[in-house]
Formats: C-alpha cells, structure tokens, sequence
C-alpha cells in the first residue's frame, strides 16, 4: 500500500500537510516529540494515493512518499516531472 | 510488490532540523532550490550566498559552498564571486528586507548589469529575523512593530513591487513572482526556480524569482491561516505571474497563474 | 640608495600601486570614482583585462568592497580603493572581510574631511585604518608607503600578507603620494607568494561542502573566533613591523613621521643636521602592527621625539605609547589639507 | 645641485604637459627627479600648476617650497607665486598674457619676459605651443637638463600621428631657448 | 542611594533610552531595525507621534543617517538608534554631521562581531565609537550608560550635549543594558536646555541666505574649519568629562569598568572587600572626553588598575593614557559574545 | 521710447561666475530652477540639497538656504528636512552618479514614499566632477576614461533609465525627461521644472525632472558639438517625454516632445 | 537578602511573561530588582529564559551567575540550567514535561516537582497557565514576593477584556502554591 | 532699439549664444577676460527681436534682452509665460 512516512523529530506540527492532503488521511500524533510538538501522522490504514502534495508544501522536508509497485526500479523520473 | 520512494526531500539538502519557526515559508523555498541544485547537477560548482534576515543559517541547510553576507549585500557578493569565477553555479536567497530596502541599489544594479546569477526573493511582507518590523513589501494597513496603526500610502508609500520593478532592467532574464500556499502554487514555483536556474546555466542573465511566503509568527497566526493571508491579501497585492521571459521573447505579466 | 633611473620609469603613485596589484597577480578590481585616486580605476579599467583579469566599476563603494569579498572568497586576489567618504563606507564591508577571514587589499588615498572635506592632502584618517572604523575587535594591517616606488612595493607587498593572515590590508596613502610622479622599478623584488586556500568557494565537487561566515551561534564560537583573530594579530605584530631610520645613531631628537611628512621632514632634517643640531628620523612603514619595537629601543637612546602628521595628532598616541622612558614626545601637525612645511618642522626642532 | 620650478598658467595651457616632459628629462639625463600636479576646482578654465624637483641626491618634499625657477603663463599665476620664488631664482613670464606692470619682485629675482603666446602663433601656427617656448626660454637661461634631451621624450611620447606638432613643438622649444638667449 | 520605587516603572534599557530622548523634546527618529535595539523603533512608532513628532522607518542606516542630518539641519532635535553593522554603514553620515557641525544622537546598543557576528553583549566597538569610526579628524561626544537609569538620563543629556557642541553624539551601550528592566524614573532631573541655531535651515524669509556644508575649498578654510572642530574637543574634554567613583578613598586596586562590565565588577568588588581587599571601582560615563582628569588623579594614589571589558582590549589603551605614574595596568577582557563574571575578575583582583 | 528687461538672470540666482566649464548644462539647469524659484516666491522657504559632482558648490549659485550631502544621499537628506519641518520647500538637484549609482536606493525609496520634495536629477551620461568615468546613464560604446573600449551590454549592462523607473513607483506625482541641447527644449525644460515644482506645493508627492545635459569636457567636444550629441545620441538612448503626470491622471511617456 | 531567579522553557511558555511578572512585584514591595531575558535564534519553538534578580541593596550583575533559584519548565532547560543553581538553591520543575531522571542535583539542592502543564489544564482549562503554576509554586515554597502582590500586577496589565484569563491565573497561582506547600 | 547684453566678465565664450541667435547677430570679442577667453557680443547695431533665445541658453546666465517699448512699465509678466 502506498504511504508516506513523516519524520517524527523532524516535523514541527505546522500541520499544512493536513491541510493539503486530499485523501483527509494526516493526523496529529498524541506524543510529543524532543522539540516539544506534536507531530504530524498517517492516519493508519488509511488510503493514500502516494500524490505527495503533503511532502511539497511540507515546511520541514519531513516527509517521505512511498507508492506500492510492481518493481522497484520503475517510475525513475517521477520525481523530477 | 515493493514500496519504491516517490518523494524524497533533495540531496542538497542537509537532514537536519531547521530552526525556522513551524510553517515557515522558508523551509519550502530551501527545498525547492535544493531540488533545482539536485536536478542540474550543480553540487559541486554551487554557491550560496545567504543574506542577513531569517535564513542567515542557510549554510546550515544547503550541501553547497555557502557564504554569508551583509544585510543587503548578497547580489554584490554574488557579483564578486561570479566575476571572479565564471564556472561557479552562483545563487542568493533573500528577504524582502535584505533584497528591496537595505539592499535595493545592488539589487537593481546587478540586475541592469546582468550577472549571470540566480537570485531567490522571499517577500514575507515583513522583516522576520529581527521581530516584524515594517518590510518595504509590507501590505498597507498591515501592522507591523514599527506601523503599530498599519502601514499608510502618505506615511510610508505603498509595498514596493519587485518583480514589477527588476522586469524592467535590462540585465533580468527571467523574472516570476510566485506564492507557496498551496501545493499547486509549490509546484508552479518549483518550475519558476528551475527557469531562473536555466537563466545563469545557459549564461543569459539575471534569473529571478520572488516567492511570497508565510512569515506564520510575525503574522502571529496558525500555519493554515498565515497561507490564506498569502493567498488572499498578498497575492492581490502583489499578482503572481511571468513578468519577463526573454527566451521566450514575451514579456508581461500576462502569463498569470 | 642611488638614482638607478635607467630601468626606472616616471610614475604616478597612484599608478604605481595599481601596477603594483597587477604584478601581484590581482585578478578582479571593483570600485568606484573618488578624487585623488581615480588614476587607479582608470588603469585598471585597461590594464587589468590586458592580463587576464576583471575591471569592474561598482555602482558605490559599499558595493565594490562586498564584490571585492564575494570574489576573494573564491580564492582569486582581489582589491577595491578609494578615499574618506567611499573609505568609511566600506567599514561595514571590511568588518565582514576581517570576520569571515578573507584576504583582500584596500588602497586609501586620503582627502581631507570629516564629511566631504576636500581632495587636498591630509592623514586624518589614520584612526579609521588602524583601529578598525568598522564594528567589532578586528584590526587591518595597515601599509602607508613614503614614496612612489613604495607605492608599487607595499601594494605588492600587501597582497602576501593579506593572504598570509586572511585579513584585510590596507595600503594608505596621502594624495601627494597618490598624485605625485617620480622614477619607480615597476618590477617586484620577487614573486608573489602563493598560498593554498582550503577555504576558498570553489564549488563542493569532490570535497565536503564549505562555508565561510563570521556569524558563530553555537556556544562560545564566537567569542573562539576572536581569539583566533587576536592571534593573528598578535604574530602580525611579532613578525610584521616594518620601518625606515636615518641619522639615528647619534640623534638626540628624533622626527617621527610616516607618508609625505617623513619626506618634508627630510629637508628639514637635512637643513638642522648642517646647522649641527642631531636630529634623526624614525618612519613607520607598518601602521598596524606599529613598529614599537624598534621605537622603543629608539627611544632608549634619544632625548625627545617630534611626532609630524597631516592631522590633529592621531599616531602621536601610537608613538607616546610605544616610548619607553621619560622621553618628551612634542607634536607638529595640520589638519584640513594645511601640509607642514620644512620651515615648519625645522622651526619645531629649534623651540624643543 | 636641487633646481625647484614652479610652472602655473590657466588650465589648457599645457602647463602639466611642460612639467611632465621637464621630470622625464631629468630622469633620463640620471638625476632624481618628481613631478606634482595641482588642480583648481573647476575642470576647464581654471588654473593648473605643477612643482617639479630635479637633483642630485634624494629628494625630500615634492611640494612647492621656496622654487628656484617660475615659469608663468598668465597674470593669475605671477600674482600668486611671485612671493615664493627664491631669492636669486628666476621667473620667466609669458609676456603676451601678463601686464608687465603686476610684477613686484625686482632685483632680487631675475625675471624674463617672454611673448610667449604671440610667439607660439609665429613659429608653430597655434597657441598650444606656449608651453614648449616657455620651457625652452626656461632651460636656456638655466640648463637644468639639456633641450636635446625634452626633444627625444617628446619624440618617444607621441604617436606617428603628432609627427606635424611635434615638429611645431621643436621649433617652439627652439624659439624659446634663443628668446631667453637674448634676454 | 536608595530604592525610592514608588515612582519607578519597570522598564526596559531600550525603552528608557527611547522615553529619555523623548523628553529631551525629540522631534524626528529615523531607523533602521537590528538586534539587540529594535525596541527603541518599536516604542517610537507609537510613542513618538503622541508628542507631536515624527517616525520614520528608514530603507536603512545609511538613509537614517542623512535623514537625521537632514532633520537636525532644521533645527529640531533628531536622533536614530543602531548596532554593530548599522552604526558601521553610519561612518560616512556620523563624519558629515561632524563636518557640517550638526547636533544629533546615535543610540549604539553593541552586538557581536566583526561582521554579522552575532547578538549577545559585547563592547567590541569602543574604538570604533571613540576614534571616529569615519574618515577625518572629527571625534564623537560618547557617553556609556551604566544601568537602566542611565540609559533615560545620559540619552536625554546628550541631545544637551548635541546642541552645545554641535556634534553627533553617541549614547553607548552594551546588549545588557539594551535588554534588562530595571525600576527607572522617566522623568528628566531639569528641563531640555534650549539654544539659539542661528545656522539652521528655515528659509531664508528675514535673513540673508544661509548654508550648512563641510566642504571648504577657498585658501585654508577647510584647515580652519579643523582647528573649529578641535576647539570643540578641547572645550568638551575641559568641561564634559563624567564618571563614577567608589571605594576609591582606601583602594589600593582600581577596578576600570563602563557599562555591564562595571555592575559586574560590583559584585566581584563586593566579595573582594568582604575579604578584606582594598578594591575600588572606577567607571567612566563619558568615553570621549575620557575623564582623564579624574583618573589621573586616582592614579597618585592607588597601585594598581584592573580595567575589564567585553572586548580584547580598547579603553584599556585610553587608560593607560591617563595613568600618571608607575601603576600597572592589568586587563582583563572578554570578546565575542563572552561576559566576564564576577567570579572570573575576584580572580584576577587576587593574581593582581 | 524707452528700453525694457524682457529677460534677466533670476532672482535666486547669485550674480557670480560659475566654477563650471565653458558651455556645461549645469549653468542653463541652475537658470531655471532659479526661476522657479523666483516665479513661486519661494526664495523665503526654499532648501536647496546640494549632491555631491559637479554641482556641489550649489550654494555659491543659489541665493536660497542649500545644504550639503553625501555623495547619493541627497534625498534622503531632503526627506529629514521635509519630514521636520513640511513648510520648506526642498528642492535637491543631483547628478547621474549621486541619483542613480550610489545613490539609487536612497532615489527609489524617497520616491516610492512619495517624499513631498522636487528632484532635479541632471544626467549628462559621465561622471563630470571626477574626471569622466562612466555613469550609470553612460551610453553604450560611449568612451569614458573607466570604459576605454566603450560601455559594453554584456559587462557594465546598458545604461538606466531613471525617468521610466522612477515613474513606475507610487509617491512619483509627476516624472518627465527633458533636454538643453536648444532653446526649444529648454523651454520646456523650464515648463517641466515649474510643474515639478507644483508636485511639492500641492503636496502631492516626489515631482522629478531628469534633465539630458552636456558635460563638455569630458565628452571632449566643443559646446556645440555637445549640444548635437545630447541631441542625436543622448535623445535615442533617453526617449524625452512625460512619464508620469497623477495629477493630469495619464501616464506613459506618450507626451513626447 | 539577595534572590537570583533562572525560568526557562520552551518559547511560548510564558516564560518571559513569569519573570516580568516577578520583578514588577518586587518593584512594587521596595525591593531593587533586574530582569533580563534571553532569545534563542529560532522565533518559535526554541528555548527561552529569563533571570531576574530581587535584593535590598543595589544589584550588580543581572545576568546569570549563581541563581538561587531555578524555576524550569521543560527537560533541556533543566538540562542546562541545573548545574548552575546555588547549593542550598531551589529547582522547581514541571514534571509534566520533564523526565524526572534527568535530574543530576540531589541533596545539594531543594527540588520540587510540579505536574505543572496537567495542573494548568485541571485548574485553569488551559496549558497557557502553566507558567503562573510555576511561578506559585515558587512562591509558596519561597515567598520573596507575596502572590497577592502577583495578582495585583497582573489585575494592572491586563485589559478588561482578559478577564477570564486573569482569574485562570490566579487559580493556577494559587494551585501552584498549594502544591509547592505539599511538596 | 532691441538688443542685448553680455557680461563680458560672466561669459565663458561657449558660444551658445551665437548658434541659438536666429538672427545671427552675436559675434566673438576680440578682448580677453580676466578669466582667459573671448567673450561673446552682440553685432553692433544687428536687428535684435528680442527673442531671448541666446539668453535662455546661456549656460552662465550672462545675457540680459531689452526690448523697446513706448513705456517701460508693459509686458510685466513676459518673463514667465
Ligand atoms: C546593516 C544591518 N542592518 C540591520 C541588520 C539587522 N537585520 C538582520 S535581518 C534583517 C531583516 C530581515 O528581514 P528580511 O530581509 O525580510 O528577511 P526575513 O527574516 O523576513 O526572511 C535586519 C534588519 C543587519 N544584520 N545588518
Ligand atoms: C562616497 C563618495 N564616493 C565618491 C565620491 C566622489 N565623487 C564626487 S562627485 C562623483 C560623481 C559625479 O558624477 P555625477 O553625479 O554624474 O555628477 P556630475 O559631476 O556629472 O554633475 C563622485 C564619484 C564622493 N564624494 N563620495
Ligand atoms: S507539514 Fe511537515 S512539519 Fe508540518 S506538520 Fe506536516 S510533516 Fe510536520
Ligand atoms: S501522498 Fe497524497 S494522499 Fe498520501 S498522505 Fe500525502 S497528500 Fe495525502
Ligand atoms: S520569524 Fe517568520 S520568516 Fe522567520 S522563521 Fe519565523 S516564520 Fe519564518
Ligand atoms: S566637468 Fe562636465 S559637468 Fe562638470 S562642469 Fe565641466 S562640463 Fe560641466
Ligand atoms: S552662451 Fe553665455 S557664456 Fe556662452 S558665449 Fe554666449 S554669453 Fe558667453
Ligand atoms: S534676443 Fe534673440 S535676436 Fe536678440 S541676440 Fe538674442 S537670440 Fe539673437
Ligand atoms: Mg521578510
Ligand atoms: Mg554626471
């Protein structure tokens, strides 16, 4: 399943990845991390379509996208399109 | 089945925590130069200059050669070391204080002269590093620390429009205002950076970009509502578009997103 | 010293400390007109580009010296010049430059303030070059030249140290030395030195990336970083005192005096010494580090000290604090484009 | 031997020219030798002077001290430096531009006058040759370097183009040098 | 002295600056922001229209700078406020006021350098302040709070100073005293002294028309206009001279100490005569004129001189000046950012 | 019968002989704006801001109070003196290099603020007081003793045209470049400065003149000779117009002598 | 009697906010007193701390030498702040947010641990109360002030629209106490 | 009749004047003035029209333009219109 991994001290809980995610699937995490906030987090099991609009406007380069592929390899370019 | 990476923040960018404020609209600006520095190689023949204002740590940030510089005086130090070295890959990052108040006569020199520069402008409408004093880009009416009853056209005259201004100077190939209050608006101003890159790489000139920008703690609101504010008050004072693409021989802000 | 004039040329200060510079390798010059140096700009603006390097005319003197930084950060030589008012703009510039640690070469030729002043000849500036006129405890060296071979030597000169100690070097000049022609070698002595720079902007190809910056947040790194400049300053002080003597063995007063004044005080010296009176000269060649020890050993052997200056007295406090015993350190100075006359010194000598 | 000139006139009047070419002179005739300009604030029409010093030994103040020779082109520029020039200097005045009358040193100076302008229009064809008469009249009543030697620096220093000044020049430095012959 | 709290209001270094130059009768501020002094902007841009005057946030120090002359030109009181860099790219404008002989007031609330350096305390720029960080031979009047009373009351003294002197005067302080609150009364001690400027620009209405310029090119005039300037400096160090004393009747070690460093010495004094030590504390309030006078006399009769500072070592120099005798002068000083502490100078007072 | 004054030296101007060259605009610039003043009454409430260049003995012309400034400061010396006290009528008069070199931050702020002052910027493409160096305004190819080989697009960048940026900024009122080179055009030379003249007394903001001038000495022609160069390449290189008028509310350079 | 105080926190904790709170009292009992805030470089989410000193006689330095008192309200302000406060001191700290052993001071000093953020949200509804927990904490446990000087201070500066925050305050004050004097 | 005057010590001889006179009445002086040039001068007796060109471009404000009039008090405004 696709899914992206938020980094948890890295995030400083602005929370604009909640805003932009259009699958509604970013949540707030209830523990507090050394820098004092409550990171951001994928709500569990929940679909994400791997769009990566959360990680773009994402303020701390916290985020991580993954998507679900047949193989590993493919899509090399995506990320520069 | 495999989990392959689809995004993953850019090479040139150091893994650590920024000390930028939570929703800052300088931690995406990084982000996207980094992109553009990944995307063309440049690395290794890269320098950052960094001005005075919230992003001074930018060599805390960027795995480029870094170097600071005077409140101000960034695209003079980037003329020195351009001049100097033409096959360094030269990019400045400022805010609107350092690049349209204190800096504005080297900032319009060096784009009349046309140094083969890129030059990145953060209008935040507000001086962050120093606590939100009054920016020559601040909106009329917006309060600030120093325009405690908002700014007034008779006192102060209106926010200077920069993009506007420097689209008019020989030098400036390429010259974009953009916004980062949402995810679309990203990605056009991730292209708009990446043009400005292709304005030095291809030696035609000034590439700039003004990218309006949430100062979230200035505004002294939540994240979610310092980038309505951009969307709604800056960008109407200060309309997003193409002011001048000289490869494309049409100038204008006409390419309006 | 003899004429030697045969492979001399007659050259304009100014000039000479432009060839200098070039001779030193300078690759790029940024600065902006102001009288009495112009000539320099000038003859870089052909000059320069002849052998391979950069004229640029900056839109202000604020902007030339941060060129001047962005380009010696890439390792080149670089250098700006100017006078008084582009001079104090720059304090700003030169505080960063000494800060980040980047070698780079200033040539004032001063005019005579405060504000616009004039463009006669004075040495009111000697506070701003040797305490620093801009923020913080740094100190640029400070290089004042007493004619116009000189002018070529020092400028030459300065770009060595200003590589040696990563530190700006000021070479400091009054506008009869920046406008006066005389036979100078325009050739240096010896090459210029080369030094590794492993600090230098060259783009993080197949190294770590690097950063030069004089903002130190981190614990005391600041405060480190001053220390560091303090030793600096303190070798240049050990192993860069430079100055000239004559007539010293058997003088019971000595004229103090750098620039232009040390030349006037010649003739005036020369006239005492045929009147019988045992007058020598002690001229400061370094401002900065200031040749203290050679003044204080001096001053172990003479009575009395005449300081001269273009000024109100600025270097006199240099030279009352580098005397060792009771000597009476007298002070004959003009400010304000009034230059002393040898009558002038010659009648001081006789009142002490 | 230390010779001091003072050489002054309105600005145009090549007085910087004459000054230049005497410390070239003195240079290459092995002496020590410096030249110093002056300017007046407004660029054009305002008066120009220049110290030279020609010597032996090393030498000290560039300025303008006590000079042994003036060399004056207009009235301006005798009344102002007339007071300096030694006792027992010479003053040599372009006697075309200076009513003789201004002149206040008598006796203890030896004065020359010389129609300079006048002459410059007779032997070279143009005024702009005032200043090489005046600097020949100068170096023959005191030969501080040799008139051969002004000729070659000027031969060196200008372009095959000046060819037809530069013979004007000659003529003129010429012109002078007898004028002073006769005075 | 005692509490007398009652009419005392908690208030921050800055804004007794601010409040003080108020009262003086401010007319015209024009600044910049910086760190550590953005709250004397900030309280001006409400405060300053209350009383009828005028706040303008300037595109920067060097346009507050000549907006302040232009302001003091007219004969209002005007003022600006800046650190480090900004008081750096002020030396061309501070030279000119000086020059033009035009009354007005820098607060300068230090931050760390050379360069961009950083925010915490430091007294990095004392020769910067005292020399005349610009070009010529021009000094500023500098008066150096000691805690947050003083910042009201020597701020609003110096618009007196300005105007009987016709000079730019700098109110100097450390990132300390810019930041704390202390109980300060916001009330000046007299009323402003109010004088005639019969050189101000008013229109030429009754009057044969007037100018204001530091350029002088007939004859000597620009060597006269120097000798003017020093009249002023020499009236100023017979009359201006300001500085605190105590302990000073038995004290065989003087500690020498302005600003933070001197409340700081407090402490160490304190613990030292507890011991039984006999330690004095002298503090000058005025840098330039230094009180020479006062402290040549304390040194007949003490031994020794501790001077302290944030910085590696400038007034010391002014110290050792002004000692008379044999009395060694020791240092000790803290660069950068770093604070001397109490504990640190009782050290040196016993290796003394 | 009898003989009457049709024109006369104005008033405000001191009946001295000028420090400046044979023929330079300066004298003819210096003329009208003295009329201005005479022609307003202005003579009691006037401050003239002398710039550093060739005009700086200002005072020694103007019968008017006149002050001095560093070298490009001029403006913001004329926004202290305005802002303290808003009954003068100040009036600055600068130089290419003082308004738009170093001086070109301290230009667009004061204009952009809308500073209730008149500027008088006299552009005669070098530097005259230094020597001839190039100016900001030097026409490409022209010759200066700092461009050797004539200015070079490429390097120095073309040269500024103040007229048009300054009319983009807000607080401009009115905004025109003018000539000397004939009797015609300094006639409406004289217009344009009365007009900027008006800009200040109806407190409407900035009124700005840049005036096409010829430095004779160092164009190293005769004044004629200037005069025709002023006419043919200065007038290519600066289109003369009116750039900004508020208060006729058409803008553009369409008023084109 | 001299009382140095070090707060610090997380900034937005109130921090600067406890310590102007404390000096404006102690101004208003008599007492000389300092206040002196420090910033980190981040705007937000960095740390913040304040040292106020309260004393009878003149008060020298008001920096941080030897706090008598260290009153922390997060685990890297007690990290770094711990090792400076004075033997015989006191450390009040908010347990809520710090790990209990990261303290290295034991028996040297006096420490009381508040739950200050759960005490805030309990008594006042609010986390943004947490400082006057703390701070009535450390009155109750060392009364250099009285708390009702607190309160009227803060009654002063508050505008009558912050009504409801100001009796949070009082209640997290008293709260505070209560628990310092079970401690 | 119409003419004007040149201050003979005022004039730089630029010699403006003379290319700005429609009338091509001004000439050079043959004297020199104290500062070293020729001053410019109206033709004797040339038909001046008292049009103030030559005045209006003088750089060094040395020309004054009479015009004749039955009564010297008309024209009042002329100069500023
Ligand atoms: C000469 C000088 N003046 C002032 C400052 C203080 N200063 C540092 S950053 C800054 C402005 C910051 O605002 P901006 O450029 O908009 O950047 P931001 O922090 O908003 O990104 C100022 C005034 C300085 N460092 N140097
Ligand atoms: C800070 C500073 N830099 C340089 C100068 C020297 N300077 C005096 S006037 C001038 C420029 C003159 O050119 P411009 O402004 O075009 O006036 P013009 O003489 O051509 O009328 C310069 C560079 C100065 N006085 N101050
Ligand atoms: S956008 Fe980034 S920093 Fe903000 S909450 Fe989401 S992951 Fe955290
Ligand atoms: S990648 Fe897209 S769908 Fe997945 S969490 Fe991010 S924004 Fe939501
Ligand atoms: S103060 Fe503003 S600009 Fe600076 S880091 Fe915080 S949000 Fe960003
Ligand atoms: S140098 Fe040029 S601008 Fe200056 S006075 Fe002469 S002609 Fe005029
Ligand atoms: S224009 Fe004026 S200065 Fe020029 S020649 Fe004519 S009268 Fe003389
Ligand atoms: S007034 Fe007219 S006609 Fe008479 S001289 Fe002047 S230009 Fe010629
Ligand atoms: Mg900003
Ligand atoms: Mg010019």
């Amino acid at each position: 399943m696709n899914r992206i991994i938020i980094d948890f001290e890295q995030c400083k809980g602005c929370y604009l990845c909640i805003e932009a995610c259009p699958k509604g699937i970013i949540e707030i995490s209830n523990r507090l991390n050394a820098a004092g906030c409550y990171p951001a987090q994928q709500m569990s099991d929940a679909p994400c379509t791997a769009c990566a609009l959360c990680a773009r406007v994402c303020p701390d380069a916290a985020i991580t996208v993954y998507r679900e592929v047949k193989d590993a390899s493919e899509d090399e370019e995506e990320q520069d399109a | 089945m495999a989990l392959k990476q689809v995004y993953a923040p850019p090479e040139a960018l150091f893994k650590v925590r920024s000390h930028y404020c939570p929703g800052c609209g300088h931690g995406v600006a990084h982000t996207l130069v980094a992109e553009a520095i990944d995307h063309f190689g440049l690395r290794g023949r890269a320098v950052g200059v960094a001005p005075a204002g919230c992003s001074v740590l930018l060599y805390k940030y960027f795995d480029t050669d870094t170097i600071e510089s005077a409140h101000g005086r960034a695209l003079a130090v980037a003329t020195g070391l351009k001049r100097a070295n033409p096959d360094l890959f030269v990019y400045s990052y400022q805010g609107d204080g350092d690049l349209a108040s204190i800096g504005l006569c080297e900032t319009m020199h060096a784009c009349n002269r046309g140094e083969r520069v890129t030059a990145v402008f953060i209008n935040n409408a507000v001086y962050g590093m120093t606590g939100g004093q009054m920016a020559p880009t601040t909106l009329l009416g917006q309060r600030t620390t120093t325009s405690p009853a908002g700014r007034r056209r008779e006192h102060e005259g209106p926010p200077l429009k920069m993009a506007e201004i420097l689209a008019t100077l020989d030098g400036v190939d390429y010259c974009e205002r953009v916004a980062l209050f949402d995810a679309k608006h990203v990605a056009r101003a991730r292209k708009a950076i990446f043009r400005a890159f292709e304005s030095q790489i291809e030696g035609r000139g000034v590439g700039f970009v003004e990218v309006l920008s949430a100062c979230v703690t200035n505004l002294k609101m939540k994240p979610v509502d310092a980038q309505r504010w951009v969307k709604d008050e800056m960008c109407s004072a200060f309309p997003l578009g193409v002011f001048k693409d000289a490869r494309a021989s049409k100038e204008g802000g006409s390419d309006a997103v | 010293m003899t004429a030697k004039t045969q492979e001399k040329v007659l050259t304009q200060g100014n000039v000479a400390a432009a060839e200098g510079a070039i001779q030193a390798g300078l690759k790029c010059y940024f600065g902006y007109p102001i009288t009495p140096q112009n000539q320099i700009p000038e003859y870089m603006s052909w000059r320069l580009p002849e052998v391979g390097g950069t004229f640029l005319q900056a839109e202000s003197e604020l902007a030339s010296i941060n060129m001047v930084l962005g380009a010696a950060a890439t390792g080149v030589r670089a250098m700006t010049s100017s006078s008084g008012p582009g001079i104090s703009l720059m304090q700003e510039g030169i505080s960063f430059l000494a800060g980040m640690q980047l070698p780079a070469v200033i040539v004032d030729v001063m005019r005579c303030g405060p504000g616009l002043g004039g463009i006669k000849p004075t040495q009111g500036d000697y506070y701003q070059a040797t305490r620093g006129g801009g923020h913080g405890d740094y100190r640029t060296l400070v290089l004042a030249p007493g004619n116009t071979q000189e002018m070529f030597d020092l400028t030459f000169h300065a770009f060595d140290l200003a590589d040696k100690y990563r530190n700006p070097v000021i070479v400091f000049a009054d506008a009869i030395l920046g406008q006066t022609k005389e036979p100078v070698r325009l050739e240096p002595l010896h090459p210029p030195t080369q030094v590794d720079k492993p600090w230098a902007m060259t783009g993080a190809n197949d190294r770590p990336s690097r950063n030069i910056r004089s903002m130190y947040l981190e614990g005391d790194d600041q405060e480190q970083l001053n220390y560091t400049l303090r030793d600096k300053y303190e070798r240049a002080t050990r192993d860069e005192q430079r100055h000239e003597v004559r007539w010293a063995e058997d003088a019971d007063v000595v004229v103090v005096a750098f620039g232009t004044p040390a030349r006037i005080a010649l003739d005036a010296i020369r006239e005492a010494r045929a009147e019988g009176r045992r007058v020598g000269l002690f001229r400061p060649i370094s401002l900065y580090p200031f040749p203290v020890d050679a003044l204080g050993a001096l001053s172990d052997r003479c009575k009395k000290m005449l300081v001269v200056e273009m000024n109100l007295g600025q270097m006199v406090d240099d030279v009352r604090a580098a005397v060792r015993h009771d000597v009476t350190v007298a002070f004959h100075g003009r400010p304000g484009g009034g230059v002393p006359t040898p009558d002038e010194i010659l009648a001081k000598l006789k009142e002490l | 031997m230390l010779c001091e000139v003072i050489s002054a006139g309105f600005g145009g009047q090549g007085i910087l020219f004459l000054g230049d070419a005497l410390a070239r002179a003195g240079l290459r005739e092995g002496k020590f030798v410096t030249y110093m300009p002056t300017y007046g604030v407004a660029m054009r029409g305002g008066t120009a002077n220049c110290v030279v010093h020609i010597s032996d030994e090393e030498i000290g103040c560039p300025l303008l001290d006590h000079p042994h020779v003036g060399v004056i082109l207009n009235e301006a520029s005798l009344l102002k430096f007339q007071p300096a020039v030694r006792k027992g200097g010479l003053i040599i005045a372009n006697s075309s531009m200076i009513d003789k009358t201004v002149l206040t040193r008598n006796g203890d100076v030896k004065v020359i006058w010389v129609p300079a302008t006048e002459l410059a229009r007779e032997v070279a064809g143009t005024e702009r040759s005032t200043n090489m008469i005046m600097l020949g009249a100068f170096l023959g009543a005191q030969p501080v370097v040799a008139i051969d030697t002004i000729e070659a620096i000027l031969r060196e220093n200008s372009g095959g183009s000046k060819k037809a000044l530069l013979e004007k020049n000659f003529a003129a430095l010429r012109a002078g040098k007898e004028c002073a012959a006769g005075a």
